[in-house]
């Protein structure tokens, strides 16, 4: 089995979580209010999240290599356009 | 000018407060309000705001200069964001030029509600439809924002660009825009069918108000000096548009103002929405629709300038200016 | 009917908060009261009512009928989740069918909350002790529901159960009960002991009430819509037990109302107890305890139909027929 | 050394912290406010915290192989029961 | 003694609230008020009684025997941290010693809040210039504390701790320091220039005021109940040192406020300070430049026995001394 | 690539992201109000975060092994000294 982590804009985490269930993971989960830093430099602080930024999203997801396969495509493409990073790595159930 | 003006606004309590989030961060104290209380607060503010605008147009009625006050600052909206964007063009790409454009065609409600604050200390009236212009520049300059992007920038990736739909979308049921608008019409019917409702949310809507406006404008200083920062990567173009572009949008606001005959209290909160700029709507409604703007720099400049220059020097400049073109009522 | 109370009660703006909460979802704007808002919400609530009950409470007393209107709330929230559960066994398993029935014997505060504010705008008196009837109807639809489970379930896991004490722990001892009936007895000594600390609190618990009152139904709003769509996944079973649960079960407390001769605003809360479910309490000892139901249907049933069937029709129409059966006080 | 990653309602956020200490774990660290959706479709939100549903848990445990196996039995008949998932990776001390 | 006053208080919602929290946790419900409300209440808490501080001071003036009074409080908070430490040195190391000292040095200010509140249902007086006391015992305590470690500790690892500059700037411009005397200067430039900034405060500042502080309290006494676990394990020395430390510490603060002839209610602020122990400001600073000391001794001494004690027991003793050795104003 | 999970104090945050942004990290993500227990037992609980000592960190870092290197002594050098744990695992960009 395979972990996906992904830590995007709260922004698009519609987009993100609409991908990952199109291409059939069992579940996700979700943690909000993160900050952090990025390619940019810019910083996403928690004082900003009453602005139209928000804060970043955290999604995790615990599927098959199969389902990763699947939704690679879709949250690359959203992740390049908007921003965000992507890493996969091994898990196994308890 | 009028220095006296100046100082009342200076030393009231909620400027204080701001100066004291600025300290707050210029000290490097760890004062900070952690979320989601800023949001509390500004979901607050705007129910409130909404619900008193409601109570008072429902009182005064759609007549007079209402209409024409309301088309003015839409058409504002609309104008302001046209000739920023050429402005920018002389230093930012389409994107950015487009994202700042349209973050000073649209409005600031804390500036708006610091302003009416301050007319009340003066004692001076103002009118519930003001509200409803508020609620309605929100919109028409994000659209336009939209529109310079899919004018001058053609070849724009498709795939995960929002349609129309989803623009029009954001632009018109993005939250803020929202609530101040469902908060007016509540306003409105309960103070028509149900006069007794006004009452019984007055303490809430309405005493409570101002402390919490500090409250709030305390986490603002925080935010708006660990803001300046981002502003030295922005550069001087930058920090002298935040600056003098709520000068020339409140000048031309006054012209308005004065040619519309409103009073000093509507053309202060007149000059006040043309001066101000978003930071919230736009950048929300930016950030999905043209990512390839650089967030910091609407952000910074809205939030780190020109929302500053317009509580602490703008409202008290504005005033006297009134005062020497538009006669007391 | 007299539609004069329901138009009063559509136009109050609790409702129509409420009402702007359901469209923010329905229009998909991005409306949100971030967590733990509501908590906040939720738990100053329950303490104001639960204060001003005890204040209540001691100043009338604990004479007349209010012993027998007190049992009376308990035998029904002990009796309702008995008929429900036979008549939920036809569609669900024991699991969902009891837990459904626990919800539906027991309460919602905030249906009794906007109960009040109605009451308040048409002037009619209602008395302390209904709190307490409140608060006691919590704790036995709980037991009543996990009894069903016991008895009609036998062969369970037993190394994950929760044995009897956690179970009457849950039902006596969970957050919301607990901290409505601690605000009660404290209610009740500062009122008898201390009667300026009554006055002390008034601002907090008593003016404010109403606008946080709205702020929590507007969230309420965004809640219920949200649940619509898991109600489309229940069926219209369902969807008609949470329609007429809710009217029968006010049939039954009108019936036991004007039995006991209760006044119109006693009444009114009577039904209301009587006809509303539990999303709090309930789900919290429901989840521990009777883990094999499906959350989505007791919440969704209690919180998506019949929570605003209640606030918007149940609450004035229940009133018209108090009205047409309790004569004035 | 290993890290075991456990999501489930924060209802059963002492139960399962239980389990942990007492299969001797050395520590471990707790991320609440967790949103998600599982095998059966349902969206845990954080809309529904006030309710008593509650939202999710995030429990992260770095410990080695021998803990997880203690842990094991409990913490997976607790999840079975009540819902959750539980993975299991490799991770080393910096 | 005098029992009235005791049971006064007893009986004051603010003690029923606190007592309420702490039953909450010993009854083993799942009541809890999720972060960051509790941070909100206590920010609130300082902004108030900071704000309302310095409006008070600018009415009463710096006359008389303010400066006296603000300098005996300073020194109090430089010698009580030193005989606090040779006293636990006997049992603590250094670290551990010096960080508990610190504690005991510096205040709480929520006990300072309920004293007042106290005050106020006696209708006795006190002044602003008690809020600048409060804030100004702080940082002493703190740089004592520090003081005492680089004292008694000289072969600490230097590469990660924090140098002179970044305590004694912990020390000064720690958040709630900082917010305490930034709200008191507002108040008192507020009534100064803008005195209907005042009246517009108020209702925020002052009304809510004593219903947030029972809010924050049923907290206060969740966690303090949480705490007692830690002190089994703390030992009988450090409690009896949590009980006794206040005791002394408030029988010298009399004999101080009898030798500057203050007013009973001023006394009484000032038998609190003396008596208080930190739990906010000290363990944000001793966390940074002491971390070899365990927190779990100098929160729990403190916040676990000291807190409870002074609010239950001590503010209705230190009345009744007060009411002994010095006359009614 | 590397995957770096801290969790410590919130304290000691603006101490561990200085070093890690030194070390010339990509980026970084930063989850507040996480709450666990650790070596001497302390529970660090969510109702303390009002007082002085606030709750833990979760510091999450996907860079190169390099970087990981060169943060290394200073970020263990925080922890040793303030307490918290770090924990370095694979991870493979999506
Ligand atoms: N190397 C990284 N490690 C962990 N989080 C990262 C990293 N890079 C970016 N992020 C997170 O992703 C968000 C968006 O990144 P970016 O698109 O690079 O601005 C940042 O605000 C961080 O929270
Ligand atoms: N495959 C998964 N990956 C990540 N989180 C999951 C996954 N499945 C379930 N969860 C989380 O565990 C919670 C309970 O899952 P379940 O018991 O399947 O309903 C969900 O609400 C999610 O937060
Ligand atoms: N083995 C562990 N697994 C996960 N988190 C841990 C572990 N040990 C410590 N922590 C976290 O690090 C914090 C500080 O740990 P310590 O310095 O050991 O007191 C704890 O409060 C936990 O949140
Ligand atoms: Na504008
Ligand atoms: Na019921
Ligand atoms: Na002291």
């Amino acid at each position: 089995m395979k972990r996906l982590d992904l830590i995007m804009s709260e922004r698009e985490l519609d987009k993100v979580l609409h991908a990952i269930r199109a291409a059939g993971a069992p579940g996700y989960s979700v943690m909000r209010h993160v900050t952090g830093r990025g390619r940019s430099g810019d910083v996403v602080s928690e004082s900003m999240e009453f602005s139209g930024l928000g804060a970043n999203a955290h999604v995790i997801v615990f599927c098959d290599e199969a389902t990763i396969e699947r939704l690679k495509p879709a949250v690359n493409s959203i992740l390049e356009y908007f921003g965000g990073v992507a890493f996969v790595a091994d898990a196994q159930p308890l | 000018m009028d220095t006296s003006l100046v100082l009342q606004n200076l030393l009231s309590p909620a400027i204080l407060f701001f100066f004291l989030g600025v300290f707050a961060v210029l000290l490097g104290t760890d004062l900070e309000i952690p979320a989601p209380l800023p949001k509390l607060f500004s979901l607050y503010l705007l129910l409130s705001i909404g619900f008193k605008g409601g109570v008072e147009l429902q009182h005064s009625g759609l007549g007079g200069n209402v209409v024409l006050t309301i088309s003015a600052a839409v058409v504002m909206s609309v104008l302001v964001p046209i000739y920023c964007f050429f402005l920018l063009r002389s230093k930012f790409d389409v994107f950015n030029s487009a994202a700042i454009a349209a973050a000073y065609g649209s409005i600031s409600a804390v500036t708006f509600i610091t302003a009416e604050s301050f007319l009340k200390v003066l004692n001076i009236q103002s009118d519930g439809f003001m509200v409803a212009a508020l609620a309605l520049m929100e919109s028409p300059a994000i659209i336009v924002g939209l529109l310079l992007v899919k004018l001058a920038a053609r070849d724009r990736r498709s795939d995960v660009n929002a349609g129309w739909g989803a623009l029009l979308h954001e632009a018109f049921l993005n939250s803020s825009v929202y609530l101040l608008i469902g908060s007016l019409i509540i306003g409105f019917l309960v103070a028509f069918f149900n006069p007794s409702g006004v009452e019984k949310m007055e303490p809430f809507t309405g005493r409570l108000f101002y402390g919490v406006l500090c409250f709030f404008l305390l986490d603002m200083g925080i935010i708006a000096a660990q803001r300046l920062g981002d502003l030295r990567r922005a550069g001087a173009f930058l920090t002298g548009f935040a600056l003098l572009m709520p000068l020339l949008n409140a000048g031309i606001g006054l012209g308005i103002a004065v040619f519309l005959g409103l009073s000093q209290g509507n053309a202060l909160l007149f000059m006040v929405l043309c001066a101000s700029a978003s930071y919230i709507a736009v950048p929300a409604a930016m950030r999905m629709t043209v990512p390839e703007a650089n967030p910091s720099l609407y952000i910074s400049s809205s939030l780190g300038i020109t929302f500053p220059f317009n509580i602490i020097f703008g409202i008290p400049l504005y005033m006297a200016l009134i005062q020497r073109f538009i006669p007391a009522g």
